[in-house]
């Protein structure tokens, strides 16, 4: 599917639900409620005509005021590819887990849990692994996170 | 006749382990010599290069991004290159589109010469290691030549190429090639049909398209397994779309397939190569941006490129400063790694070391 | 039968293969004895240029090398003089924290700082991998380089001073202030950056 | 009165009569004589296992295109010895939870028993310390013992990589056993006799073609099942599984450090002369050869199986453990077997011989 066919075809099935966003000339951007993500994942992946089957990637984004979770999901039959973002509250961020949906979702989402704090709901194996077992200083991907003995030279701040 | 009484017990399997490709470690449950449960434990290497990029500018991203992937730094620069270049819409000259095009292909050829000399150690075969590394030198000498260094290149800036070739590279590197296709031969009369070779890699660890499919598994694997998905093919980036080349598929899904998608792949690079040499425009290599104050609009996109590995992304979002606001960096490896308790539990350690060592993952792309 | 057979035969080529490199002499070099040629782009050190006539350094201390490190391992300290201009004081480059990119190389207008083919700098000290402006300078007389000062003379006819981009707040950084504006408008016309 | 029923060689001959003219008498003149020919025999085969280590590292360095050691002396000739001296002066580092005894006793056995195999082995014309009448059913009595220091080595550890790497070699040296005895009673059947310097003197003459190798077909047969299981007995590629670096890290001697290490290492290498010098016994006529001194022909074919052994560990991968075992039992083992009935039938027929 080219990506007009794609813009035209969620236009028409998923009316708004995946709010689009702007996304210049790239993979199309969308903008779905933290409520119902898994309904509206779900039904990515099984729509014959879209068959998103393949998740390449989660991002977490600490907006400032808000925390953003980008799912890119591309499709292996059709060629296409789309982004859809979920935005969450800075205070308590909490999204359901997509592994029912796509397995591979399983270490972004604890990924995203453990350097964003993002609270992820039904997931099965919410445990540290990028940083120490014994970490308690926080989430250190946050913007206001900043390392206990990090060397600035202010000189070079632009 | 009372039954013995077995039990099961733990191996730490790394973090510093022969097999274990850099420092990954592997929490394997074993009953006797069968593995029962594989629980893999990452992050010694998390050098927080995310992190490290939301606090340089973009220019300065890109020697740091090539400490991401290390084994083909090209991509990973090529990757974010170009994401930026989407971002603020640069149009990068020809003649460093294809330069671009060519390093990107013989770091994927050296980067699969270092998978079939670490496969073929970790199987036990030692010397045909040196001989794999051999070939990767003259690729190393060629970037060397090139960009002043072997593994860090910092070729590939935004806008295009920092230098442009020497004139005694093109000679060079048909010679490179030629070298490489020949010594190919010598790769397949060791292994393809070596009957040790043949029991320890034929039906190792099956890894089924559906498995692959829902694991995100890319790349050389997920091709192995049946899928015929290639992003060069499939969503072509840079000047991909220029080039005759075929996308190497077989079906088993097994050690051995995964090892001949990237024999055979290495012809196809060398193909690519051939002909970006022949189409190889005169003219500018770079579109010149300013390393300070280069700001691209602000927005954001997920880029990806297929590296030898699978595919490789960044989504990169600018929010119009001089600095990305978030680098999330996506690398095949870490996708693997998760799907490697699927398909090596119930095998034996020493499949175990197979299926890793033909997953070719390498540490510094799981960890970031 | 057959499999036995053929699998035998597989064996034996495979070691006809690596005997055959038994006779072929070794591709390695002996180290300190010999070398291989080394790339004249290759990166090792860094190290400052000198003019080839009078013997002083390029460096005209316009900062950029500095800003330009991913890891901040060039400090420099060029506080102005009495004819408003900065005069070189100290120029250390930390080769413990120096990541190879080559940044400052193609930050720099003046050939005044470049990464040499040299990479036989092993020492026993950490602290003596810190090199200071003399050692750089001693290190550098004997780099051939081409000059791009004679470029960035032309260029200076047509300099402008624009506005710095950045905010800052202490007097040093006021004062550096004052000085980016002169290299950075070199490359400014085609920037593409500027695209809002 | 022992002495007599050995053949001494030149110097102990002499030696022998000089300490008989001394007054020297029974069993002294036995210790005296039998001493002095262990360190010698000890001597000469550290020398061989040192001089193996150095050809292997060459060997291996010129087919992978390197240059190998090339620092001490002309082409590195004493760097083994100097890598022996180190080890030895190194500090011998030990796990605080090993089991002591065993610990302590896994190396020191895997060293002796790995030289008692050479009182039999017949280095040229004479030049053998025992002629024992049973001689090749001594070797294979003998060289088994390394298993068991091995399992010690594994268990005494207290390592679970090194526990593994002991099982593997006991689970194997049992296994590899059986079609080696197999293809050496083959030749057992030919000679007729169970002495090594009866099974080399029966392929004495008619050029080379009377070595038991070139008795078509059981005699290249056995040799070649001879040759896999040797290598599975000298723990070498592609059986190397007990100490397979990629998957055990370094198997039974991974806790081992320094002198004891530089045991285990030594004993593999004399092993692979053992396997070797018997390999040469049996099929390639021991120290007949046409033109050159005896002692010269044993070391030349001696040395030719070595590089065989070391092509092999440098060119193949392993195979896995299951595949190790269902190689010697399902394929080995029946092949070695019948090849013997059949040799031992067509010898009863008396058609070849």
């Amino acid at each position: 599917m080219t990506r007009d066919e794609l813009k035209e075809y969620i236009a028409g099935h998923f009316e708004g639900r995946l709010k689009p966003l702007e996304s210049g000339r790239y993979a199309l951007l969308y903008e779905v409620s933290a409520a119902d993500l898994t309904e509206i994942a779900q039904a990515l992946r099984d729509d014959s005509k879209l068959n998103l089957n393949f998740l390449c990637n989660i991002a977490a984004i600490d907006a400032s005021d808000h925390f953003e979770a980008v799912y890119s999901v591309a499709s292996l039959t059709g060629n296409h590819r789309l982004d859809f973002k979920v935005i969450l509250p800075h205070d308590n961020p909490e999204i359901e887990s997509t592994q029912e949906i796509w397995p591979a979702a399983n270490w972004y989402e604890r990924e995203m849990w453990e350097l964003y704090g993002i609270n992820i709901l039904k997931h099965d194996n919410l445990t540290r692994f990028l940083l120490p077992d014994e970490w308690n200083q926080g989430h250190p991907m946050r913007k206001d996170w900043d390392a206990p003995d990090f060397v600035r030279f202010p000189e070079l701040e632009r | 006749m009372s039954k013995l009484k077995t039990q099961e017990f733990m191996v730490n399997m790394g973090p510093h382990h022969p097999s274990t490709h850099g420092v990954c470690r592997l929490m394997l449950t074993l009953d006797g010599e069968k593995v029962v449960k594989i629980v893999p434990v990452i992050g010694y290497l998390h050098r927080a290069i995310e992190k490290i990029c939301e606090n340089r500018t973009y220019a300065q991203c890109i020697p740091l991004l090539d400490r991401f992937e290390y084994v083909t730094s090209m991509s990973c620069e090529y990757v974010f290159a170009d994401a930026v270049e989407k971002l603020a819409a640069i149009e990068v000259p020809e003649r460093a589109q294809y330069l671009r095009v060519i390093m990107l292909e013989l770091n994927r050829i050296a980067s699969h010469l270092i998978f079939f000399g670490t496969t073929v150690m970790d199987i036990g075969a030692l010397t045909p290691f040196l001989y794999g590394l051999r070939e990767r030198e003259l690729i190393m000498d060629l970037f060397e030549m090139t960009c002043g260094q072997r593994l860090t290149y910092n070729y590939i800036t935004i806008g295009g190429v920092s230098h442009d070739i020497p004139p005694e590279f093109i000679p060079k590197c048909r010679e490179a090639v030629k070298i490489i296709r020949e010594k190919l031969k010598d790769y397949e009369g060791l292994f393809n049909e070596n009957p040790i070779w043949l029991a320890r890699t034929k039906n190792i660890g099956v890894l089924s398209a559906e498995t692959a499919v829902a694991y995100g598994v890319s790349g050389p694997i997920l091709r192995a397994s049946g899928i015929k998905y290639d992003i060069r093919k499939n969503e072509p980036y840079g000047i991909y779309d220029r080039f005759d080349f075929n996308i190497p598929t077989y079906t088993h899904g097994d050690a051995y397939d995964r090892y001949m998608v990237r024999l055979d792949e290495i012809r196809e690079s060398l193909k690519i190569i051939t002909q970006a040499l022949d189409g190889l425009p005169e003219g500018d290599i770079r579109k010149k941006v300013n390393p300070f104050t280069f700001k691209p609009p602000a927005g954001e996109i997920y880029n990806r490129i297929e590296n030898s590995r699978g595919e490789m992304g960044v989504y990169l979002v600018s929010d119009g400063t001089t600095k990305p606001t978030r680098l999330k960096l996506r690398g095949g490896s870490y996708n693997h790694l998760q799907v490697l308790p699927h398909v090596a539990v119930g095998g034996l350690v020493a499949d175990l070391v197979a299926i890793f060592a033909t997953f070719d993952i390498i540490m510094p792309e799981v960890d970031r | 039968m057959k499999r036995v057979l053929n699998g035998f035969k597989n064996l034996i080529k495979g070691m006809t293969i690596t005997s055959k490199h038994l006779g072929r002499h070794a591709v390695t070099v002996q180290y300190p004895e010999e070398r291989d040629k080394i790339p004249e782009r290759s990166r090792g050190i860094v190290v400052l240029l000198s003019d080839k006539e009078t013997g002083e350094l390029n460096c005209t201390a316009c900062m950029l090398c500095m800003r330009s490190c991913p890891t901040a391992a060039i400090r420099i300290e060029a506080p102005r003089g009495e004819d408003k201009k900065r005069h070189l004081k100290s120029f250390v480059v930390d080769h413990t924290i120096c990541c190879f990119c080559g940044l400052c190389e193609q930050a720099c207008n003046f050939s005044a700082i470049k990464m040499a083919n040299k990479y036989e700098f092993s020492t026993l000290d950490k602290n003596d991998l810190i090199w200071d402006m003399h050692k750089l300078q001693e290190m550098g007389r004997d780099v051939p380089y081409e000059s791009k000062k004679k470029k960035a003379a032309e260029k200076d006819e047509t300099r402008e001073a624009g506005k710095p981009k950045t905010a800052s707040g202490d007097g040093e950084k006021t004062e550096k202030k004052e000085d980016q504006p002169e290299v950075k408008s070199d490359n400014q016309e085609n920037s593409p950056g500027e695209v809002k | 009165m022992i002495l007599a029923s050995v053949e001494l060689i030149g110097v102990f001959r002499w030696l022998y009569g000089l300490l008989v003219e001394l007054g020297l008498e029974e069993p002294w003149l036995s210790v005296v004589i039998y001493g002095l020919l262990s360190v010698t025999i000890f001597g000469v085969l550290c020398l061989i296992a040192l001089f193996l280590v150095w050809w292997e590292r060459k060997i291996a360095g010129h087919m992978q295109q390197r240059f190998g050691p090339m620092r001490n002396g002309w082409h590195g000739w004493y760097q083994t010895v100097m890598d022996a001296l180190k080890l030895l002066q190194k500090e011998d580092i030990r796990v605080d939870t090993r089991d002591r005894a065993v610990f302590f006793w896994a190396p020191v056995i895997c060293f002796v028993a790995a030289f008692l195999a050479y009182i039999v082995i017949p280095f040229g014309d004479g030049l053998i310390v025992a002629d024992l009448n049973i001689g090749i059913l001594y070797v294979i009595a003998i060289t088994t013992f390394t298993v068991i220091s091995l399992l010690m080595a594994g268990w005494g550890s207290n390592n679970k990589y090194a526990l593994l790497g002991g099982m593997r070699s006991a689970a194997q040296v049992v296994s590899y056993e059986v079609p080696m005895v197999a293809s050496i009673l083959t030749v057992i059947v030919f000679s007729g006799s169970l002495s090594m310097v009866d099974i080399s003197n029966s392929q004495q003459g008619n050029f080379i073609f009377n070595w038991f190798i070139f008795r078509p077909p059981f005699g290249i047969i056995a040799f070649l099942t001879y040759i896999t299981a040797a290598t599975a007995e000298a723990n070498r590629t592609p059986f190397d599984i007990p100490e397979a670096e990629q998957e055990l890290v370094a198997g039974y001697n991974i806790e081992y450090s320094g002198m004891k290490f530089a045991m285990f290492f030594l004993a593999e290498f004399v092993n692979m002369f053992t396997v070797s010098a018997i390999a040469t016994t049996l099929f390639l006529g021991g120290w007949h050869g046409p033109l050159l001194p005896s002692w010269l022909w044993f070391i030349i074919k001696t040395l030719a199986i070595v590089l065989l052994l070391m092509i092999f560990r440098w060119t193949f991968p392993r195979l896995r453990v299951d595949q190790l075992m269902e190689f010697a039992w399902k394929f080995l083992v029946p092949l070695t077997f019948a090849n013997l009935i059949l040799a031992g039938w067509m010898k009863y027929a008396g058609w070849y011989w």
